[in-house]
């Protein structure tokens, strides 16, 4: 037998990336609205975050409630690097990388010695710290009154200033992203990841540093945020640290939990059905008679949300992949200890 | 030739004393059997010896190096893997991706190298792939490569669970109660299979309940009974060694 | 004499909002153990249950009959919500049911809006507004029905846990399932039964809190969330911890606006919880207190 | 594969469906007019009477007749308080629904991130948020496309400071919300106290989730103020203003505009007796002498605003009614949507335009062109108010 079969799921994702950039690239064509063409860049910044979530929730099973945090770190870095001190887009972007892997290692050493609800607590407390740091540090940042004129996204003298031009930067971006991970988990490190989701102990007993390579995991997605966080920035040219508050945590853990985390593209499906779930409450809310505000949207949006996620817990994506439950061999020890610590 | 040597061993839990003062050296491709009842101290040395936890007191070395102390990954790097006495494959994956998985050691592609699936990190995958295989056929798990190792039967789980922890071929494989689930035919199978892969070259040091399969594959056993070693010898030896017999059986002597 | 009255006064506020989280915590503490369920919808009871009194006793009602009234109501709601969400999805991951509760918080925010509107109500203290002097300090009726309350609560929780029938079934169902199930107690009724008294709870924080601060349908998010540190930090296994660690983090949070700047105040206690978390993982009072619920 | 690939066709669908349904408006029989207001989410408070007051003069204009025979077609969405929302209800308000203008903005974050759109498109924005960067921007950017009918804290603050001058209050302590309402106004005092003689003899942040400030208001008692300001909105301001009372400070209290609700007197309680804070004139607008420009449009607006929500309206929503009928003014003068000429005659042609905020005279300098006139200092006086000039 040969490797063939054993890279089916692998080379099933890269068609899955080439028949993404196709439709990429034909869709402006299809539909010429600036406004969904708008959408579809958010959605693409939301699945680069959500993409590198996948690979920290999905594959190396860590729960993280802060990357509002690295999405911010990304999006301040660009603006003071380029909006303030007049640098390039890109040193903006590097920075804002950097940054990241370095909030990273500082925030996960510790973290990572917990588990599930208390790494969730602790991933949380990171990110209102954090968010704490944007407010407070006025001088900066420009605090609670935001930081404006930062400059579009230039590479190589080209500026992509147009919805379009921003639109085909983005989904390249995502499309790298995709098939960055999709390299990674079908790979040793994958492996690795993989391992320690399955179980800890054995994971260690061949030799995997659990450590590190959990740390590796949320390298990866907290640079994926920072970058969808600088580009974020230089396509809405106004931010202010509320963008980056404990509730979009919550949001990019909302799609990544509908799309299914388990799957390569589960992050990518739960940023389109969120963007777009919101989006088309606005129209259909009313329809219903619901006419006074936003509360209606919000309240169906929470309905909508509780039953996707009791029929398909898993996400859409994940129960797809017909896996098992995404936190299962973990769920079933928490019970255990709890059992054991009474 | 000793491979490891474990000299004055003692681990307290809290004021209780679960191994005190154990010694005892295994050979180079031999099999050892760590035995005792119920609650003796056998999972603890073997968790001293993985590193799970460190020895209150004693030290382990293996080829002459030091081990005590150090991580679990730690101990694995330096050629001692095992098996755990409650199954712990990585059920969602696939059967050779647990294999593969037990490849880790041998190789060493990078976040980088294999994100951006560079040249040598495709070569080394073909490598990983090709050495499990091969180890699969050996232990006649082909069949099953594609299916979710949680999906297989008890012992083919077993299987696959020692196949991940010899495939790095390391120094020492620690086997927690191998037997314990299978039926008198897979024991059979299992202890045949141990027996050919000692005359390989590998060396194990096993926790076992079942006596019949370690009288027949054990060149050494070494009896614990309340965290102390009580005996240390052949199987004929220890089978007529009065105080393990006392041990096993003492409460129904006594009565 | 100056910087006595100050600590006085630090500690009668870190001392009154304290015991709003402790009802909220308890309530954390119960669900969390009962279903392994952290929910992030708990402090919405809290909101609930001020909104709710308000419209009672505005339309008529004694303010006592009100407040039992909307403890009832936001209990049968709780109740419901377990049925409805909690229970069919039990067996989901930790990062499902997560995002489950909040999926219900925006539930009950957005009906909020509905009832009550967007602007704040307010409700008469339970008992006068002429603050208590001390040492300087000041000190409100109401901050004592708060204290008092959330103690009485505490004191109630540990006869029902220890002394009642059906709360010792609990008790028996939090330490182990299995066995609880082989004595003919139904873990599933007390799902029920743990959520909608934890909701209950939740709803009479609300209720105290309401005539100090007022009420609105978003103030459910952030004593929701202070609840939780309370929780996590005294060990999430351990209410009588939870109480104390909710003392505690209201103290924090008094002093850290006292001495340092109101900006930092929130930082600061997830910067405790954060230290909790790395050097004692099991909650600063995991040994000392004896007795869980 | 399958399955994804049917998910993205299916949302191509759902998209191209919801693209072409609106392609049918902008036949040029209706006046559309886009609206983007905070509904819901933490600025609820202020951008719900936004969005009903502009709702209930759109039916009342149709229902008089439209405007040279034309209806005017409502399409207001809310963003929920949030900006990105905000600026895909932008997007979706100019490319889909093809609006000739747009009122909103309800907080100055959404305002800003939305009013680079504006410019692009070229659409008459009409804010109704108070920040300075609104239409005079410390970077310069454009701004010829915006206009607002707040009083910015360029306006409100140089009322408080003439009041404290006036009064011989010097020494003060400033006590500000921690949100983009409160620092903002925190930003304009620190530049222009001086210019009035008033010193800060402490500044002190407080959230807007506050429940207990007495901690913080200790250190502001230690410094002996002749009087405290509290920038903020009405819940968190209620709870500052009573623990500055309870705590035994007797100094007078100066609030911000932001609380002018009746709301923030119940929340206060008795301690909300002799609070001083500036405020459009919809507020007194009984109180008024007959001869006020204002007052017959006030009352006006309050009478129907109240047998409609059957609740008072508030400076807020009195924001949206002088944009939506400077908007009117604009598009009557301008003969048309025509985006150009409706920009221009708002800049030009509205000047003395008598609205809910005040006088406005907008010009190419100003954007706003309200000035601190437009305010009035109010007292609280038997859970009532008062003008108190």
């Amino acid at each position: 037998m040969d490797i063939k079969k054993f890279t089916r799921s692998y080379r099933f994702n890269l068609y899955g990336i080439t028949v993404l950039l196709f439709a990429v690239i034909i869709f402006p064509f299809l539909v010429p609205s600036n406004y969904i063409i708008s959408t579809f860049i958010l959605i693409g910044l939301y699945g680069i975050v959500c993409t590198g979530l996948v690979v920290l929730m999905g594959h190396a099973g860590q729960i993280s409630l802060g990357h509002a945090a690295f999405y911010g770190i990304g999006a301040y870095s660009s603006a003071i690097v380029s909006g303030k001190f007049d640098f390039p887009p890109l040193a903006g972007v590097l920075t804002g990388i950097l940054i990241a892997c370095i909030v990273a290692l500082l925030i996960g050493i510790p973290s990572f010695k917990l588990k599930e609800h208390y790494l969730a607590l602790a991933t949380l407390g990171f990110g209102v710290i954090v968010f704490t740091f944007l407010k407070e540090w006025t001088s900066l940042t420009g605090g609670l009154n935001g930081f404006f004129g930062i400059p579009p996204f230039e590479v190589a003298g080209f500026s992509f200033t147009t919805d379009r031009s921003f639109y085909f930067l983005v989904w390249a971006v995502l499309a790298f992203g995709l098939w960055f991970a999709n390299n990674l988990i079908h790979s040793r490190t994958g492996r690795a990841l993989k391992s320690i989701h399955g179980s800890e102990s054995a994971a260690e007993s061949i030799g995997i540093n659990l450590m590190t390579s959990k740390l590796k995991a949320l390298i990866i997605s907290a640079v994926f945020a920072s970058v969808a966080g600088s580009l974020y920035a230089h396509y809405i040219s106004f931010i202010n640290p509320q963008l980056f508050e404990v509730m979009t945590s919550i949001v990019f853990l909302i799609m990544v939990v509908i799309g299914g985390s388990s799957s390569l593209w589960g992050g990518l499906a739960g940023a389109i059905i969120y963007v777009w779930l919101v989006e088309l409450l606005k129209d259909w809310v009313p329809l219903l008679g619901f006419s006074t505000g936003g509360e209606f949207e919000i309240v169906f949006f929470g309905v909508l949300l509780v039953v996707l996620l009791i029929f398909k817990p898993e996400g859409l994506m994940g129960s797809w992949k017909e896996r098992k439950s995404l936190f299962s061999p973990q769920k079933k020890k928490v019970q255990d200890k709890k059992g054991a610590a009474l | 030739m000793n491979l490891l040597e474990i000299k004055n061993l003692s681990k307290d839990f809290g004021g209780v004393h679960a191994v005190q003062d154990v010694s005892f050296t295994i050979k180079q491709e031999s099999i050892t059997a760590l035995i005792g009842p119920n609650g003796a101290g056998k999972t603890t040395v073997f968790n001293m010896i993985t590193g799970v936890f460190p020895p209150s007191d004693g030290t382990i070395i293996l080829d002459t190096k030091k081990i005590s102390n150090k991580k679990p990954h730690q101990i694995a790097k330096e050629g001692i893997t095992r098996t755990f006495q409650n199954l712990q494959l990585f059920a969602d994956m696939t059967v050779i991706e647990n294999i593969m998985a037990g490849m880790h050691l041998l190789t060493k592609t990078g976040v980088w190298k294999a994100g951006l699936r560079l040249t040598s990190a495709k070569r080394e995958e073909q490598y990983i792939y090709d050495k499990s295989m091969e180890w699969l056929k050996k232990l006649n798990l082909e069949q099953e490569a594609y299916l979710p190792a949680g999906t297989l039967s008890y012992g083919k789980q077993r299987l696959v669970e020692i196949g991940r922890a010899v495939i790095t071929q390391p120094k020492l494989i620690l086997l927690d109660e191998p037997m314990a689930g299978l039926n008198h035919n897979e024991s059979a199978k299992l202890a045949d299979l141990l027996l050919d892969m000692k005359k390989e070259g590998n060396t194990f040091l096993l926790v076992e309940h079942d006596m019949e399969i370690v009288m027949r594959v054990a060149d050494h056993i070494v009896v614990l009974d309340h965290g102390v070693k009580i005996a240390e010898g052949t199987p004929d030896e220890i089978q007529q060694n009065a105080s393990v017999i006392a041990a096993y059986l003492g409460s129904e002597v006594t009565v | 004499m100056e910087s006595l009255s100050q600590l006085m006064q630090l500690l009668f506020s870190g001392l009154t909002i304290g015991s709003i989280y402790a009802l909220i915590a308890i309530g954390f503490v119960i669900t969390y153990n009962i279903t392994g369920v952290l929910n992030f919808a708990q402090g919405e009871f809290a909101m609930l249950g001020a909104l709710l009194t308000i419209s009672l006793s505005s339309a008529g009602l004694p303010l006592y009959l009100a407040v039992i009234l909307a403890i009832l109501i936001v209990m049968l709601v709780g109740g419901f919500f377990e049925r409805a969400a909690i229970y069919p999805a039990r067996k989901s991951s930790v990062a499902t049911l997560i995002i489950i509760t909040i999926g219900i918080s925006f539930v009950f925010r957005g009906a909020a809006i509905f009832i009550w509107g967007t602007q704040p109500h307010s409700l008469t203290p339970f008992s006068g507004n002429s603050p208590i002097r001390i040492f300087e300090a000041v000190l409100l009726p109401q901050s004592l029905w708060a204290v008092g309350i959330s103690l009485a609560a505490l004191a109630g929780m540990y006869y029902f846990f220890n002394k009642t029938y059906t709360g010792k079934a609990v008790t028996a169902c939090v330490m182990n399932r299995f066995a609880a199930q082989l004595m003919g107690i139904k873990p599933e009724k007390m799902s029920f039964l743990s959520i909608s008294l934890s909701a209950g709870l939740g709803a009479l924080a609300g209720i105290i809190i309401a005539p100090i601060s007022g009420a609105s349908y978003q103030m459910g998010l952030m004593l929701g969330m202070k609840a939780f540190i309370a929780a996590v930090i005294g060990g999430l296994t351990n209410a009588p911890a939870a109480v104390l660690g909710a003392f505690l983090i209201g103290i924090i949070e008094a002093f850290s606006e006292g001495y340092l700047s109101s900006g930092y105040k929130d930082a600061v206690s997830f910067a405790v919880l954060l230290l909790v978390l790395f050097f004692m993982p099991n909650g600063l009072f995991s040994k000392k207190s004896g007795k869980r619920v | 594969m399958k399955k994804w690939v049917w998910l993205f066709v299916m949302a191509l669908v759902l998209f191209t469906i919801s693209a072409c349904s609106d392609s049918s408006s902008g036949e040029g029989d209706e006046i559309i007019i886009g609206g983007i207001f905070s509904a819901s989410g933490p600025a609820a408070p202020l951008g719900k009477g936004e969005m009903d007051t502009v709702k209930m003069l759109v039916d009342k204009v149709n229902e008089d007749g439209g405007i040279d025979g034309k209806k005017i077609k409502l399409i207001s969405y809310d963003d929920k308080s949030d900006q990105n929302e905000a600026v895909l209800s932008m997007k979706k308000l100019i490319e889909q629904e093809k609006v000739h203008a747009v009122i909103g903005g309800t907080i100055s974050g959404n305002t800003l991130a939305m009013i680079p759109l504006a410019e692009k498109s070229e659409i008459p924005f009409i804010s109704l948020a108070a920040s300075k960067q609104i239409h005079n921007p410390d970077d310069k950017s454009s701004r010829k496309w915006v206009f607002k009918t707040a009083q910015g804290d360029d306006v409100v603050i140089p009322k408080v400071l003439q009041y404290l001058k006036d009064e011989g209050l010097t020494k003060i302590a400033w006590l500000n919300v921690a949100n983009a309402y409160g620092t903002s106004g925190h930003t304009e005092f620190a530049a222009m106290a001086k210019e009035f003689g008033i010193e800060a003899v402490v500044e002190e942040e407080f959230e807007a989730t506050v429940t207990d400030a007495k901690a913080m208001l200790t250190r502001v008692k230690k410094e002996k103020p002749q009087a405290v300001v509290v920038w903020g909105t009405a819940q968190e301001s209620a709870v500052i203003t009573k623990n500055i009372r309870q705590i035994g400070i007797d100094v007078p209290i100066i609030n911000s505009h932001g609380i002018g609700t009746k709301q923030f007197i119940e929340l206060a309680g008795a301690e909300a007796e002799g609070i001083i804070f500036p405020i459009g004139r919809l507020l007194v607008a009984d109180q008024l002498s007959d001869d006020d420009k204002q007052k017959e449009k006030l009352l006006t607006y309050q009478k129907d605003y109240e047998a409609e929500f059957n609740a008072p309206p508030s400076t807020f929503g009195g924001h949206s009614w002088d944009a939506f009928y400077l908007l009117l003014e604009a598009i009557k003068k301008a003969n048309g949507t025509d985006p150009e000429k409706v920009r221009d005659a708002l800049e030009k042609d509205t000047g003395g335009f008598v609205g809910i905020s005040g006088v406005f005279n907008i010009n190419e300098k100003d954007h706003n062109g309200l000035s601190k006139d437009s305010l009035v200092m109010v007292k609280i006086k038997d859970g009532g108010w008062v003008i108190n000039e």
